[in-house]
């Protein structure tokens, strides 16, 4: 490397060496029978594929909230409880709510009536495919790239481990802190956009 | 204090006085958001002068270096050329609104996140931020059709590719255990550079990337998004957002994914080339001066390009490497005048039941505006890189970098898309000099104060770059890290 | 029975992501094409969670947290954008989005 | 299967569990089912309080017919419901249409799963708990949209919309008084609070206060905000004009009838029941009885556990009252035996309990002692549990109507700021304390 061109980031890994915790790996214990697994991903890919081919929009979205709620069966699967209930609030609480009642007000007989699909349909369902094929050949040739296990989270703790990592613990800020409030700003942005975007008159 | 932090207190504030002022008064917000920028171009200053090595702030989420100062001195600076060209503009347009103002602001925080970032975090949401801001600007005309479906296709193409590179994000984040770049660039280097789902995650990561910067074949939001956004956020998204867009790119694929350059560089090679083609021959047709310009920013995305190239053949740290990324850098930085000089012009068109954005408004522009007029031919002569002006300066970077490196047919194409790229300008200046202006509209363009000072301001950079350019060399190379 | 690993989880996040793909690339109803971004940004966090299992880290799962947040926002603003949209233009069809040419 | 059924039963009374734990996944099943038909039962009770409360707020008399004093008047009415023809309109999208009620139930029902009726007395005890709830319970907007939806028909779809509207603005004022609470749990020598609804109780417990008095009076307006949310939130009165007869005929479920109908009806009544388990466990101290500081001596821990009861021979005692007044006309005479026979059986619980409570005085490991510690503690949960479910009905006897503008307003511009400010100033004052 030259020394003429010191980019800091490379040059000094050890500065900005994040302490990231990797625990002792430990053998995964079987949470849920693999049936469960099994039985939420169809769920979670089937009813995915209903949202993209159902005629009514408000078949697609239903069919969508069949889709996150199984995607937050497999993070409870993962460990994840506090991403799995908030995969229920926002989404199918909130986002898929937001989603209904555009529907409902933008709400056009004929949308439902005509054709669905793009003109250029069949190129995009043969890119996709292609995309499919790349994927699934890459995550079966790469495969051992992966750590072939499953490490334990403790699930006990890990809404108060999440709060550490997000708020920092006491006395020092987390990793995410700045993310977190950078956010928030986009949170109000988002309100800012909506109401900019629907009110008749600001 | 963080610019960032400050930034956002005045957008806040813009919201909260906005409440409060009557509609006559409502241009004190554009007044309050050019505060703004002067009070974070004070912190950057003092950041500047207190961090001389560049440091990791806020538990290795950002790297405040020079790379992310320069970048957070120029988003500063065609933000705060912006407002100086939006306060007229939204007046005629009847949208005269605090959250404008601080939706501008905003975006600059998002996009100052892009550039000091090493956290994937910090960058996706910064990213993020950046890009709905942007989203709810283009739309801000919420009567106008035509910013309605720019929004639109912008947020649907924006959003699409947003899930595309935090998809490869996730891959990136599986490959290292964790979102640090550094760790990122560890984890992906050596043997495992191979391995097809670290090119998956590159692939995913580089679509969404490109789509961003508007490279072929994914620049078919920029077109539409930028002919029916209002011109002054037109001007800002070619010259702000693209150069976030850069910073981001830089960011990842230099700072993050060098390991994996050999893969990245040939479809590179591919993307600027199809890039400069797309970008220049679609250009030669357009009757609509924003979508022309459009197109030719497309193509200006390829010239960089080239640049990255070159960055991605010689080895790392040598003087072709080092050329490229200065190149890249200061085309960014004379782009950045240049373009807003010229959308600043096309901005000051819009008057009275005048949209102005065809090339025909533009028609006997000398007669009505003489000043502007002679302006704009001193930023189109830039954008086409004619030598006084400043964009020669980019460009004979980036060729330098090009030859160094020993890609001599890319640099000889290069200069004969530059040859169409005149063409197509001077179609602008022909109408603006040979014709004659249309009847009832002849008469002297009703210029704002605050537009004559931006336009000048443009010029004035633009001519000095390329006039004395040692100064601003000497600035990239400090950005960089380089000592000379 | 094969025990579920990591793999498992990519490969059912890699086939929602692409049903998210097919959708934004072949549906004409703006409503629906935004479902399908939904669901792309569901196999993010999918990856991002099967990950942080495997890794035995939070990194994957606050991430996550983070993508939700941005989908929320998206949501908002692209409906709020469809809304005034259709205030002006009776559709809801991307391809009679045709003022500018595409 | 029988022995080991048996065996999981003993085994779940005679072994110490960990609190929140409902044992091995048999008792859950269990216990799912007790609450599931418990929870039906308490609807059809609230079913008949409701009508004669109102009744008696209006000087009537309100259901007498059926039963004495129209005791089975909601046995009659759950019949006829279910015999009732099953109306599915010709233009309405039928799977939604079938599906919309279920979803509704399903959230309502499925919130009782980390509903703690004491320490050890909830199906699980999830980390998450509260989270889960506020996720779950506001899943019912989406059967209340979609039934609208579905009828094809005006009325309802305006209904839904205006219903869903308010529940999505209101659930903002909610899940921030919700925080507040939350915040409070942290204030412990850790600092680290809990989501999980028992470790909220058991935070109470600690601080040795409700967090109703907590920082008087921030966790008082706090809870005065959920109070109100709660209520906006099940679509009661004063903010019921979804469902306004006046308006909208019957807002989002104009087009149902019979069975379908009153699983809408159930629905909102099990969440009545929910939100203010909710409220109750976040504001109220949850099982533990009144004043869990200074009356906490093994003398008031006996009397204490007097209370329940006490409850049941108040109420024989009422019972008993009835059918002495009962008229002495032939018509009554079946009334009067019936009314009677349940006299006697609340005196029989009463005493029951009188005996329970007096051989598990002392606390060991006996399992009296044990079954007395069961009951006082879903005692006190359902005694404050009911006090809200008479608030509602209060409610809605005496106070008039909302406009749906100023219903808006009130959430977004009143609710929402003050809910924001109590969360602030909680916060402040936490950082101060601790």
């Amino acid at each position: 490397m030259n020394p003429a061109l010191v980019i800091p980031a490379l040059a000094h890994p050890s500065r900005m060496a994040a302490a990231f915790i990797d625990s002792a790996p430990n053998p995964a214990a079987p949470i849920a029978t693999p049936w469960f697994f099994y039985g939420l991903a169809a769920a979670a890919v089937i009813s995915g594929l209903l949202v993209i081919t159902r005629r009514n929009a408000v078949h697609s979205a239903l069919s969508l909230i069949v889709t996150l709620l199984s995607v937050a069966g497999l993070y409870l699967m993962l460990y994840a409880p506090f991403v799995a209930g908030v995969q229920i609030i926002v989404y199918a609480g909130g986002i898929m709510v937001l989603f209904l009642f555009v529907i409902m007000l933008v709400n056009i007989e004929r949308v439902s009536k005509e054709r669905q699909f793009n003109r250029i349909w069949p190129v995009g369902l043969l890119a996709s495919c292609a995309l499919l094929a790349l994927f699934m050949s890459a995550i079966q040739k790469g495969k051992s790239l992966f750590l072939d296990r499953m490490v334990q989270l403790p699930e006990g703790t890990n809404t108060q481990q999440i709060a550490a990592a997000l708020y920092g613990e006491t006395g020092k800020m987390g990793q995410y802190t700045f993310a977190f409030e950078i956010a928030s700003l986009l949170l109000l942005v988002a309100i800012l956009g909506a109401v900019i975007m629907t009110k008749k008159k600001i | 204090m963080l610019p960032m932090v400050e930034l956002t207190i005045f957008a806040l504030g813009i919201l909260l006085i906005d409440l409060m002022i009557p509609r006559e008064w409502k241009w004190l917000n554009a007044v309050g958001a050019f505060a703004g920028i002067l009070f974070a171009t004070v912190c950057v200053w003092q950041i500047q002068h207190t961090l001389p090595h560049g440091s990791i702030g806020f538990f290795n989420a950002l790297l405040v270096d020079r790379f992310a100062l320069y970048f957070w001195y120029l988003f500063l600076a065609s933000a705060a050329i912006t407002i100086l060209m939006s306060a007229r503009y939204l007046d005629i347009e009847d949208e005269q609104h605090g959250e404008y103002y601080s939706l501008l602001l905003l975006s600059v925080v998002g996009m100052m996140c892009m550039a000091a970032g090493i956290d994937i975090v910090l960058l996706f949401i910064g990213l993020e931020l950046m890009a709905i801001s942007i989203y709810i600007l283009v739309g801000f005309l919420r009567r106008d059709r035509r910013s309605n479906e720019a929004a639109l296709k912008y947020l649907l193409l924006g959003a699409f590719s947003s899930g595309i590179f935090a998809y490869g994000l996730s891959l990136l984040y599986g490959l290292s255990g964790s979102t640090n770049l550094a760790y990122i660039a560890r984890a992906v280097s050596g043997p495992r550079a191979q391995n097809p789902i670290v090119i998956v995650a590159l692939l995913t990561t580089l679509v969404g990337l490109l789509f961003k910067i508007a490279a072929v074949p994914f620049h078919q939001w920029a077109p539409d998004a930028y002919e029916g956004a209002p011109t002054c956020i037109t001007g800002f998204m070619s010259v702000a957002v693209k150069a976030a867009a850069w910073a981001l790119l830089l960011r990842i694929l230099v700072f993050g994914l060098l390991p994996l350059r050999s893969i990245y560089t040939p479809i590179m090679v591919f993307v600027a080339i199809a890039t400069m083609t797309g970008g220049n021959l679609a250009a030669l047709t357009q009757t609509n001066t924003k979508r022309l310009l459009a197109y030719s920013s497309i193509a200006h995305v390829g010239y960089m390009l080239l640049a990255f190239v070159a960055m991605g053949t010689s080895p790392y740290g040598s003087p072709a490497f080092a050329d490229g990324f200065k190149g890249i850098l200061l085309y960014l930085m004379v782009y950045t005048f240049m373009n807003l000089g010229v959308f600043a012009v096309i901005t000051s068109l819009r008057h009275r039941n005048v949209i102005g954005d065809e090339i025909d408004d533009l028609a006997g522009l000398y007669s009505r505006a003489p000043v502007e007029a002679v302006l704009m031919l001193l930023f189109l002569l830039s954008l086409a890189g004619i030598p006084p002006a400043a964009g020669f300066l980019g460009k004979y970077y980036i060729f330098l970098s090009l030859i160094e490196s020993q890609h001599y047919w890319l640099a000889a194409l290069g200069v004969l898309y530059a040859l169409f790229g005149l063409y197509y300008y001077l179609r602008i200046a022909n109408a603006m000099f040979m014709r004659e202006a249309p009847a009832g509209e002849t008469a002297r363009l009703p210029i704002s104060l605050a537009m004559r000072t931006a336009v000048g301001v443009a010029a004035l950079a633009t001519l000095v770059i390329g006039v004395f350019p040692e100064p601003f060399i000497r600035t990239v190379n400090w950005s960089l890290g380089i000592v000379r | 029975m094969v025990p579920i690993t990591t793999l498992h989880y990519l490969v059912v996040a890699a086939a929602l992501f692409v049903l998210g793909v097919v959708g934004v690339l072949t549906r004409r109803n703006v409503v629906i094409i935004l479902m399908s971004i939904e669901l792309i940004l569901n196999a993010v966090n999918l990856n991002l969670v099967a990950f942080s299992r495997m890794w035995g880290n939070l990194h994957g799962q606050v991430f996550s947290i983070f993508i939700v947040v941005d989908a929320a926002a998206e949501a908002a603003v692209g409906l709020g954008i469809l809304i005034a949209f259709f205030r002006n233009k009776e559709t809801i069809n991307v391809d009679e989005i045709d003022l500018l040419k595409w | 299967m029988l022995t080991s059924t048996i065996n999981a039963f003993t085994s779940y009374l005679g072994s110490p569990l960990p609190p929140g734990n409902a044992g091995n996944q048999l008792w859950a099943l269990i216990y799912v089912l007790i609450i599931f038909a418990g929870v039906a039962v308490v609807v059809l009770c609230m079913n008949w309080i409701e009508r004669k409360a109102l009744a008696h707020f209006q000087i009537r008399l309100g259901p007498m017919r059926v039963g004495p004093h129209g005791l089975l008047q909601p046995i009659a009415d759950a019949l006829k419901l279910m015999l009732k023809e099953d109306i599915i309109p010709d233009e309405a999208d039928k799977l939604v249409f079938w599906v919309a009620p279920l979803i509704g139930l399903v959230a309502a029902f499925t919130v009782y799963t980390v509903i703690p009726f004491g320490p050890s007395q909830a199906v699980s005890d999830m980390n998450i708990g509260i989270l889960f709830m506020l996720g779950v319970s506001s899943l019912g907007v989406l059967g209340i949209v979609t039934a609208g939806w579905a009828s094809n028909s005006h009325y309802p779809l305006i209904g839904a919309l205006r219903s869903s509207a308010q529940m999505v603005s209101y659930e903002v004022a909610m899940g921030l008084a919700v925080v507040s609470a939350i915040l409070m749990t942290s204030l412990n020598r850790t600092g680290t609070g809990t989501l999980s609804m028992i470790g909220i109780v058991q935070a109470q417990q600690q601080q040795g206060i409700w967090f109703l008095f907590k920082f008087f009076p921030l966790g008082l307006i706090a809870f005065v905000i959920f109070a109100i949310a709660m209520v906006a939130e099940t679509n009661r009165s004063p903010f019921d004009l979804a469902e306004a007869e006046s308006e909208l005929t019957a807002g989002f479920h104009t087009e149902y009838s019979g069975l379908r109908w009153s699983l809408f009806m159930l629905a909102e009544y099990a969440a009545m029941i929910a939100v203010s388990a909710i409220a109750v466990t976040l504001w109220l101290g949850g099982w533990l009885h009144p004043f869990p500081n200074a009356l906490n001596g093994p003398a008031w821990e006996f009397i204490f556990s007097l209370f329940p009861g006490l409850t049941f021979g108040a109420l024989a005692l009422f019972a008993v009252i009835g059918t002495v007044r009962m008229p002495s006309h032939s018509f009554f005479r079946i009334q009067r035996a019936g009314l009677a026979v349940f006299a006697l059986l609340l005196a029989f619980i009463a005493l029951l309990l009188f005996v329970i409570a007096i051989l598990g005085r002392n606390p060991d490991a006996s399992i009296a002692a044990r079954f007395r510690e069961g009951i006082d503690y879903v005692y006190w949960f359902m005694l404050k549990v009911a006090i809200f479910m008479y608030l509602f009905i209060w409610y809605r006897a005496t106070w008039p109507r909302y406009r749906f503008d100023q219903l808006m307003k009130v959430g977004w511009k009143v609710m929402l700021p003050i809910s924001l400010g109590v969360l602030i100033l909680t916060a402040i004052v936490g950082v101060f304390v601790s």
